[in-house]
């Protein structure tokens, strides 16, 4: 962390050499390199990530109080990009050839080609202020994240690129697990077709849906940089942004790691919840 | 057996009258002929053609490559052509719209002026070849060291794997902004640091997707005799393995390079990007963000752009990979 | 006896890429009630697509019925609609597929996935139908039922899948089983284990089965009439006996004597067929075993033989049996005596 | 406090004399919907609400608005009674008596006393506290370098040595409680601007208690953890997001405050703001140049204030190339800055016409720009005359002038960055790199001296032309562009010992045109203006380059 | 036995780790010796480790346990100069035609790879040795230059054993050779296998499951079941006089294409199924199946005696014939 140039107690003014000893001191950043390593990774071990060096506030404190908010954000995205995203895709492959299939797969490409910094921008013009001038109705917020119309557009924005992988992804594997044996079978008991998709198929093309979670977790919590900004949401994303941006070391290394452990953490959950989609897979890993 | 020419026969163009009398000639036996027997149905054509004329009948892909083609020619002459460099200003004729005359030098504003009354046309070609740059440059790094690093780990397998995996884990733990962004502070601002910060963490996808081939491509009968008969690493990486995920690399690069591009916009929003007065599509679509309320076609321009070359790159990837799946072939 | 399946003169064909396959061309069968009828023809030669267009499962498009009709119990099949065909499937006809390991749904419980037929066409309820799940599987002899009722697919062996399916596909009493080389994914012990219950079962519930197979072996233990395919027709049909030691068509006498049986002589060699099957993208013109055939004659290759009849039941295709055909008196056990 | 970051774009005064704005009541838009409480936007979030450590503009908005010091601004930025109900000032203007009002309260219920004063301000002076502003106490208050040297280990951690004298040098204190209620308070040297003084963060009192037992590390983190005194409380701080002020009823002026809540946002992206404005989700909004174009095309009344700061080019005069005088002032006047505010900044911003800004009071009740010299201006013929002098003098040629130019990585100062560069290419010929850089790091950049040209900006501490000026001495820390000059420093050493405030005047305007144009150091650009609009939801509200917002003297909300 | 030893193996097994801690034995302690010019049959239950054994005798995995002779002297296969020089000796036809040819490769290529590792001929004679493979394997020669993708099943296979013949080894594994092609297409390559052998002097080992084509072109049949090796005769004397109730129930699970002898045959279906090869269980493999077994079959597994001559047989219940 001590490679990112400046210094980061460093005001516009010229602080006295002599006050700024004083700071590191209090910091523990006269101490060598090692042993300042040693004690961080001895104060995470014991949930103590420091002090942030631009608001003095505790960097556990802050993530204890912007990752909810972004949470709460990513789990609304991720939900509504599942949603969406295996419905567009179902559809798609349902149709394939034909329409649906198109229209589908035009809305995921569209998805994976704008970047969210633009579709955030438009919906928050359009969805939000002039729906908002025409119609009179507040149907979004603009800003913030308080009542649950502030919430639909930030997490739409988030979701649009993950729904489109999503819908790609299930496409595929919907189209691979429709010319399964075993759908011929349930076709071949007189099921009907939308019986065969929902009793059958979804749930096996869920899965190498599942597996992509991991990375998807990550897209949104990166795409949350973005997006908390537009939308001004209290959460860990803007909070990162800007503490690259001030050089603030110990809420970047914190919140790296933090961030870090969560995927781990997703990752983790993405695990259990293909075990428990697929029952091929033993989570034990025990006996057989 | 019949070939292609003839069409199917179908049972009713009768000769000869199956309830009524035939010729005793009719029945003169003639035995097998072995070269018909043999015949090879297929016309002889090696993979990378068959590959090729696949993309080149989808009318998807064909569309795809040409726009690309134009984007990169025009990338790299139209900055020199151009009426207006992509730094003169003149202020007094900012954030005019497309096709407007400027009132110094009159020359054409094809795309319009930007907030200091530059001319967005030469801009945007100009920042074509900053993002195409980038991308390519990258995607070029990422398929090198995916490659070796893939290949390296998946051939030898085992505890060099196990390794090998364990530190592209790592790296690919933390979300790959985040790492760029924390260098990209680090570094001095421009094209290199760009490339150097995307290079250092994009290679992860590509390493393990060539790892996974390699796995699986290992257990492959074809190789499994190659070894049989004594066949060396050297010669088993480069007459076997590389050619076989040659295209799997190839799709996936076409894949990546919608990321990249992304991602030098991404920074560019957060002013982590190239310096001025060069231009880049993400530092236009960012200032067009900027005043999009008040001249939209300033976020239009760079942002249809961005999303083109994106479609692009992602159809034709879809495109090359139906080209290029095993299974569509046989 | 009662007809059950008629289909006659039937074509289908697929819509692909490189043009039309011509996958099923002109094929004529039926089928009595509980009797089996065996379907026997190398890879690719329609035997599958034969039996899914009875039941209309073949994706339509890319596949298509050219022409033919279908008959099952007085039903037109070809004139009707998908819902129609719902109500068929699995009621009054069902079918086994050939690897038990891709037929069944990986994430449902074996027990749900026997009883969805009844569920749909008897409308049992949850109750009913776990008592009807473990009812099936013993009927299969798969011991511990009702655990196994709760496994999934994965935790069955092979042998153990095919049972399940083969109670699945009973379970509404179809009057017609389709059964697609049920058991060429097998071991030979295993194998013997499906073969004894299919033929118990044909004897317990009377359902007539149309069996699918390119093992001969399998054929002769249980099939009561045999239907020989090659390139999309069928060339040969008649009664069991009639194929093994009547049998008319060059193909069927290759086939028979071109594999080896425990009492073939070592150093005998092998009747070998040489070349490949027809391209079905193209079929000839003439016979489409003109090219690899011993007796092969001028018009075998101008023109596609009719059906011939040889005795009650049986009948071949092949030029030869023509009452023209020089050697044509002393035909079936001439062809013999020339294919050796 | 410097301009940051935050703050690059806008700027405008209508007029260059009024430097405060009171709020007009017409508006397109109606605004919020709490009839009780005002939504304004502040962009960022206050890092430091603990006045000893505070630093930065945002803070000090917040806290000015709860917290009371001696003194408080009015509208026009002048000093009135607060805390203090009368004083005494003596005739050196060295020695100061504050009357505290005894009725004050802090919102814990505890009176404020002259010893919460004196206790903010040792803190302040402590060097183990580190606290930024200490010196704007400990350099003024007479012998407060002593008492600072003293305090370099933590109270914990002093021995009975170190603790003795601490406290000798506590003793020796210019301030002095000399009961609860009043202060004396002395200075090193004349300070005529020590009444603005008092309203700066760092001069504002502290409560010892609850410091002490919300403990240093969390007091002031939230808003449950800090104890105020002033017209408002805090009543819900949310990070990054919102603060909510209450008004404070047991405030000794209550009675003039109207409007009960304030809420402020803290909204980064300028189109939200627009947005958010637009669709009734806040009533005051900060504008840029593009968007003011907008709203008066739309009819909506934009408003504006001087912000007090000013943007000039810092040079390295140590660089070879600008180590010549000639060469800066040519790079200077190579820019046709009228052009630059009308537009690239369109918001009215002050073309420069000295390095202290328009809204800085002078001597005689004047501001201190009022009837200055004006020093040289864009002169493109002049400017290549000096740079082809300065560069023979220097041995260079144009090419062989190698200058970076260092700007803040925000996309206006970029667009801003890339005017200047395109006018040297264009008047002078001259190609410069551009290097943007986050802010801290551009300070970093700057406070080591690797930079050849910044485009730095510089805010007010208080209200006199000194706080612009003394920065350029040899060895202020603040030099970075490494000037030295024996008469400068003399000018500013005569205007600091100087009582009388109209000589002092004419030393700083002296000294001004020494570094800014005669020498050239710094090549002074334009004040910044900052432009607003508001709802017709809020009337009379003060906003001023001292105060960006102020609630607490008449501001209302108009009822629908 | 006057028959020249061509590989030997000594106890091999072969073990694989597959999830944690658990241990698959694909292969289990299998010693017999494959003389030159014969052609050994492998059959067994699919998964019951044939290709791993087949495999371990070609070199492609290394034993866990045991020693592998060629001409009576042990080699080292984990040395790349032994299985170098090894590899010119044995070689291997896979089951499945699709997988084996390297799709990128011309048929020329494929077939000459091997050559050109070993050095033989310089590139014309290898040319022509192509050529002369094509042709013995009754493809033609414009087919060197075509790719895998365009020829049918049968060709292929064919084209695989052309490679395998390119370097003129000693030995080859077939690894059921022919389960994947069409029937009519599977005597040409048994003929075409059988022809080679004579005429070049080849030794096979002959993996399949179908108990017909391997009695059919064994000299000597090796049953296999659960990795283990439970009776090994010359081909006529196993069918004659199957001892194994395991090799029993096999043979007459073949299904005789014959209506009446079919409807004649009585047999007793073996119960139950393959257990699994993961951590298996003490005793004989096949006591869960066998009809006869008893405690001593589940705790103690049975050793491979000779208890004919020339037939060995793994079972406790099988008395030594002496006479
Ligand atoms: N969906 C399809 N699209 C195109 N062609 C098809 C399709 N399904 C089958 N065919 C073609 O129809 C022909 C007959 O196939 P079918 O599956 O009936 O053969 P089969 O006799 O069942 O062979 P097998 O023994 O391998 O199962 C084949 O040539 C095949 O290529
Ligand atoms: N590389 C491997 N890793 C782990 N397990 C393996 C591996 N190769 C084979 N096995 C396991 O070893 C056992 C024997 O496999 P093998 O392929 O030798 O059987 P086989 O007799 O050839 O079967 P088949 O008739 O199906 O080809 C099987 O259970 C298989 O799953
Ligand atoms: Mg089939
Ligand atoms: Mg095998």
């Amino acid at each position: 962390m001590h490679l990112v140039p400046g210094d980061p107690f460093i005001g516009a003014k010229a602080i006295p050499q002599a006050t700024k000893d004083a700071m590191y001191a209090k910091y523990g950043l006269d101490k060598p390199l090692f042993v300042q390593f040693v004690l961080y990774v001895a104060n995470v071990l014991h949930g103590d990530l420091g002090i942030s060096l631009a608001d003095k506030r505790a960097v556990v404190d802050i993530i204890g109080q912007a990752f909810p908010v972004s949470l709460d954000l990513g789990i609304r995205s991720l939900i509504f990009a599942f949603i969406v995203g295996l419905l567009l895709g179902i559809v798609a492959a349902v149709h394939r050839g034909k329409a649906g299939d198109t229209a589908a797969m035009l809305v995921a490409l569209i998805g994976v080609s704008v970047p969210s910094f633009i579709i955030g921008a438009l919906i928050q013009y359009f969805l939000g202020l002039k729906l908002f001038q025409a119609t009179g109705v507040r149907v979004f917020a603009i800003m913030g994240w308080t009542g649950f119309n502030s919430k639909i557009l930030p997490a739409f924005a988030l979701a649009f690129g993950s729904m489109a992988t999503i819908s790609r992804l299930m496409r595929t594997s919907m189209l691979d697990v429709l010319s399964q044996d075993y759908i011929k079978t349930a076709k071949a008991k007189g099921l009907s077709q939308t019986q065969i998709i929902w009793k059958h198929a979804v749930r096996n093309a869920i899965m190498p849906v599942v597996t992509v979670l991991g990375p998807l977790v990550a897209a949104v919590l990166t795409g949350a940089f973005v997006v908390e900004n537009i939308f001004a949401i209290p959460g860990l994303g803007k909070y990162f942004v800007q503490c690259v941006q001030s050089n603030d070391y110990t809420v970047i290394s914190g919140t790296t790691l933090f961030y870090g452990a969560f995927l781990v953490f997703a990752n983790l959950v993405v695990d259990i919840v293909y075990g428990l989609i697929d029952p091929r897979v033993k989570l034990t890993g025990g006996k057989e | 057996m019949a070939k292609k020419t003839q069409p199917a026969a179908p049972a009713e163009v009768l000769q000869y009258d199956p309830k009524g009398h035939i010729d005793t000639a009719a029945f003169e036996r003639i035995g097998t002929d072995t070269a018909d027997m043999e015949a090879i149905a297929r016309p002889s054509i090696s993979f990378w053609k068959d590959a090729f004329n696949r993309v080149r009948r989808s009318p998807t892909a064909v569309i795809c490559t040409i726009l690309l083609v134009i984007l990169i020619i025009g990338a790299i002459f139209i900055p020199f052509f151009s009426t207006f460099s992509i730094s003169q200003q003149n202020v007094a004729f900012s954030n005019k719209p497309p096709m407007s005359v400027d009132s110094l030098t009159n020359g054409v504003h094809i795309f319009g002026t930007d907030a200091l009354g530059r001319d967005i046309w030469v801009r945007t070609w100009a920042g074509a070849r900053v993002s195409l740059t980038v991308a390519f440059a990258v995607a070029i790094i990422d398929c090198l060291v995916g490659v070796i690093y893939g290949g390296v780990s998946g051939y030898f397998g085992g505890a060099v794997d196990n390794v090998m995996m364990r530190i592209v884990e790592i790296i690919s733990g933390i979300p790959y902004l985040i790492i760029v962004m924390l260098l990209m502070i680090v570094m001095d601002r421009g094209l290199g640091s760009i490339i150097i910060a995307y290079s250092i963490t994009g290679w992860t996808g590509m390493a393990r997707l060539v790892r996974g081939q390699v796995m699986s491509l290992k257990e492959q009968e074809f190789l499994i005799a190659a070894q049989a008969m004594g066949a060396k690493p050297r010669r088993i990486i480069g007459r076997h393995l590389v050619p076989n995920i040659l295209s799997v690399i190839i799709v996936n690069v076409t894949l990546d390079i919608p990321n990249i591009i992304f991602t030098e916009a991404f920074l560019s929003m957060l002013g982590l990007g190239i310096a001025p007065p060069n231009s880049s599509w993400g530092i236009l679509a960012n200032d067009g963000i900027a005043v999009f309320q008040q001249y939209p076609f300033e976020l239009v321009v760079p942002a249809l752009f961005i999303c083109v070359t994106m479609l692009s790159f992602n159809l034709l990837g879809d495109q090359l990979r139906d080209a290029f799946d095993p299974k569509l072939r046989r | 006896m009662e007809q059950i399946l008629k289909v006659e003169n039937l074509h289908v064909s697929f819509d692909s890429y490189a043009g039309e396959v011509h996958a099923v061309r002109g094929v004529s069968l039926h089928v009595d009630a509980g009797e089996v009828l065996a379907i026997v023809g190398e890879s690719g030669c329609g035997k599958s697509v034969t039996a899914q267009t009875i039941m209309k499962l073949n994706p339509m498009p890319p596949a298509r019925i050219k022409e033919g009709s279908i008959t099952l119990c007085g039903k037109d099949i070809v004139a009707a609609s998908e819902k129609e065909m719902q109500s068929i499937r699995g009621q009054m006809v069902s079918m086994i597929f050939q690897d038990p390991m891709t037929c069944m749904n990986p994430t449902m419980r074996v027990g749900k996935q026997l009883t969805e037929t009844l569920r749909k066409h008897k409308h049992l309820s949850t109750a009913e139908c776990k008592e009807e799940a473990i009812k099936l599987l013993k009927m299969v002899q798969i011991p511990n039922a009702e655990q196994r009722a709760l496994q999934y697919p994965h935790e069955f062996s092979g042998g153990m899948r095919q049972r399940a399916m083969i109670a699945m596909a009973l379970s509404c009493n179809p009057k017609l089983l389709i059964a697609d080389e049920p058991t060429t994914a097998l071991d030979v012990t295993i194998q013997a284990q499906i073969m004894q219950l299919m033929g118990k079962i044909r004897e317990e519930t009377g359902t007539a089965i149309i069996l699918i197979t390119h093992d001969l072996g399998v054929v002769a233990n249980l099939a009561d009439r045999v239907a020989v395919m090659y390139a999309g027709k069928i060339v040969e049909h008649g009664s069991a006996h009639d194929i093994f030691y009547r049998h008319a068509h060059p193909y069927t006498s290759a086939l028979l004597r071109s594999l080896p049986t425990v009492d073939t002589d070592r150093n005998e060699q092998l009747v070998s067929i040489p070349g490949t099957p027809p391209d079905l993208y193209a079929p000839p013109k003439g016979c489409a075993f003109a090219s690899r055939c011993k007796h092969c004659m001028k018009i075998c290759r101008e023109q596609q033989p009719p059906e011939f009849t040889i005795g009650e039941n049986h009948t071949a295709s092949c030029w030869r049996l023509h009452p023209d055909f020089p050697g044509s008196a002393a035909k079936s056990s001439e062809s013999k005596e020339a294919d050796a | 406090a410097c301009s940051g970051s935050t703050t690059t774009s806008s700027g405008a005064a209508s007029t260059a004399a009024s430097s405060a704005a009171s709020t007009a009541a017409t508006s397109l838009y109606k605004g919020t919907s709490d009839p009780d409480m005002v939504t304004v936007d502040m962009r960022a979030e206050p890092p430091e609400l603990n006045t000893v450590q505070t630093q930065d503009v945002a803070s000090a908005d917040i806290l000015r608005m709860v917290m009371s010091g001696l003194i408080r601004l009015d509208k026009d930025d002048n000093p009135q009674p607060d805390m203090a109900e009368k004083w005494e000032v003596s005739a050196d203007k060295k020695t100061y008596t504050f009357h505290l009002r005894k009725d004050a309260k802090w919102s814990n219920g505890e009176p404020v006393t002259a010893k919460d004063f004196i206790y903010a301000w040792e803190q302040g002076m402590d060097k183990s506290n580190g606290a930024t502003y200490g010196f704007i106490l400990y350099t003024n208050i007479k012998n407060g370098q002593a008492y600072f040297d003293a305090t370099k280990t933590a109270p914990a951690k002093r021995t009975a040595d170190e603790k003795a004298k601490v406290a000798a040098a506590e003793k020796n204190l210019g301030c002095v409680a000399k009961d609860d209620s009043t202060i004396e308070l002395t200075f090193e040297n004349p300070l005529p601007y020590a009444l603005q003084l008092m309203a700066f963060s760092a001069y504002m009192p502290l409560n010892q208690k609850a410091f002490e037992s919300i403990g240093a590390d969390k007091y002031a983190k939230d808003a449950k953890q800090i104890v105020t005194n002033g017209a408002y409380k805090i009543s819900e701080w949310t990070h990054d997001d919102h603060i909510i002020l209450e008004k404070n009823d047991a405030y000794w002026n209550a009675s003039n405050n109207q409007i009960k809540k304030v809420k402020y946002l803290m909204m980064k992206d300028a189109n939200a703001r627009m947005n958010a404005f637009k669709a009734g989700e806040v009533d005051c909004i900060n504008l840029t140049g593009d968007q003011i174009t907008q709203l008066t095309n739309e009819g909506q009344a934009v408003q504006k204030y001087v912000a007090g700061s000013n943007w000039y080019f810092q040079y390295n005069t140590k660089k070879k190339g600008l180590d010549n005088a000639k060469v800066r002032k040519a790079l200077g006047e190579a820019i046709n800055l009228d052009s630059f505010v009308k537009d690239v900044l369109k918001d009215d911003s002050v073309v420069a016409d000295g390095l202290v800004p328009t809204n800085i009071k002078g001597a005689n009740n004047k501001y201190y720009a009022d009837g200055r010299e004006k020093l040289d201006s864009y002169n493109v013929e002049d400017a290549k005359k000096l740079l082809d002098e300065g560069l023979k003098e220097a041995g260079l040629t144009k090419d062989s002038l190698k200058l970076t130019f260092i700007t803040d990585d925000t996309s206006v100062a970029q667009q801003q960055a890339a005017f200047f560069q395109e006018q040297w290419k264009s008047a002078l010929g001259l190609s410069v790199e551009l290097k943007p850089m986050a802010f801290k790091a551009r300070i970093a950049a700057m406070n080591q001296g690797n930079f050849d040209i910044v485009l730095a900006g510089w805010s007010p501490d208080y209200n006199d032309a000194m706080t612009f000026l003394d920065m350029w001495t040899t060895t202020n820390g603040n030099n970075n562009g490494k000037y030295s000059s024996k008469e400068y420093d003399s000018l500013i050493d005569k205007a600091t010992k100087e009582a009388d405030v109209a000589k002092r005047q004419d030393y700083l305007r002296q000294a001004e045109k020494l570094v800014a144009s005669t020498d050239c150091a710094v090549y002074p650009l334009y004040f910044q203006v900052v432009p607003y609009t508001t709802t017709s939801k809020i009337s009379g509200m003060t906003r001023s380059g001292f105060q960006e917002y102020d609630f607490s003297d008449g501001a209302t909300i108009t009822k629908k | 036995m006057d028959k020249e030893k061509l590989i030997t193996l000594e106890h091999i097994s072969k073990h694989f780790h597959v999830g944690k801690k658990q241990t698959l034995v694909a292969v289990n302690d299998i010693t017999m010796d494959i003389y030159k010019g014969e052609t050994l049959g492998v059959v067994g239950e699919s998964g019951c480790g044939k290709s791993t054994l087949g495999r371990v005798v070609m070199g492609i995995y290394h034993p866990t346990k045991g020693v592998i002779k060629y001409r009576e002297k042990p080699v080292d296969l984990k040395r790349t100069k032994d299985r170098f020089a090894y590899s010119e000796k044995a070689q291997i036809i896979f089951q499945d035609p699709y997988a084996s040819l390297d799709p990128r490769m011309t048929v020329g290529t494929i077939i000459s790879e091997g050559m050109e590792i070993h050095n033989m001929y310089d590139a014309k004679k290898r040319q022509e040795r192509v050529y002369e493979l094509l042709e013995t394997v009754g493809l033609n020669r414009e087919h060197a230059n075509r790719f895998p993708h365009e020829f049918s099943g049968g060709q292929r296979q064919r084209i695989g054993i052309a490679r395998a013949l390119a370097i003129e080894p000693e030995f080859i594994v077939c690894d059921e050779p022919i389960s994947a092609l069409d029937v009519s297409i599977q005597s040409q390559i048994i003929n075409l296998l059988k022809e080679l052998q004579q005429k070049l002097g080849l030794t096979y080992m002959f993996i399949a499951h179908d108990l017909n084509i391997v009695k059919y072109i064994s000299d000597r049949i090796a049953v296999m079941y659960l990795g283990n090796l439970l009776e090994l005769a010359n081909s006529d004397e196993i069918y004659s006089h199957t001892l194994h109730p395991y090799s029993k129930a096999l043979l007459a699970a073949v299904p005789i294409p014959d209506p009446d002898k079919e409807a004649q045959k009585k047999i007793q279906v073996l119960s139950g199924d393959v257990p699994s090869p993961i951590n298996p269980k003490p005793g004989c493999p096949f006591a869960s199946r066998c009809p006869y077994a008893d405690d001593t079959c589940r705790t103690k597994s049975p050793e491979l005696r000779e208890v004919r001559p020339n037939h060995f047989v793994a079972c406790h219940k099988v008395e030594v014939e002496t006479n």
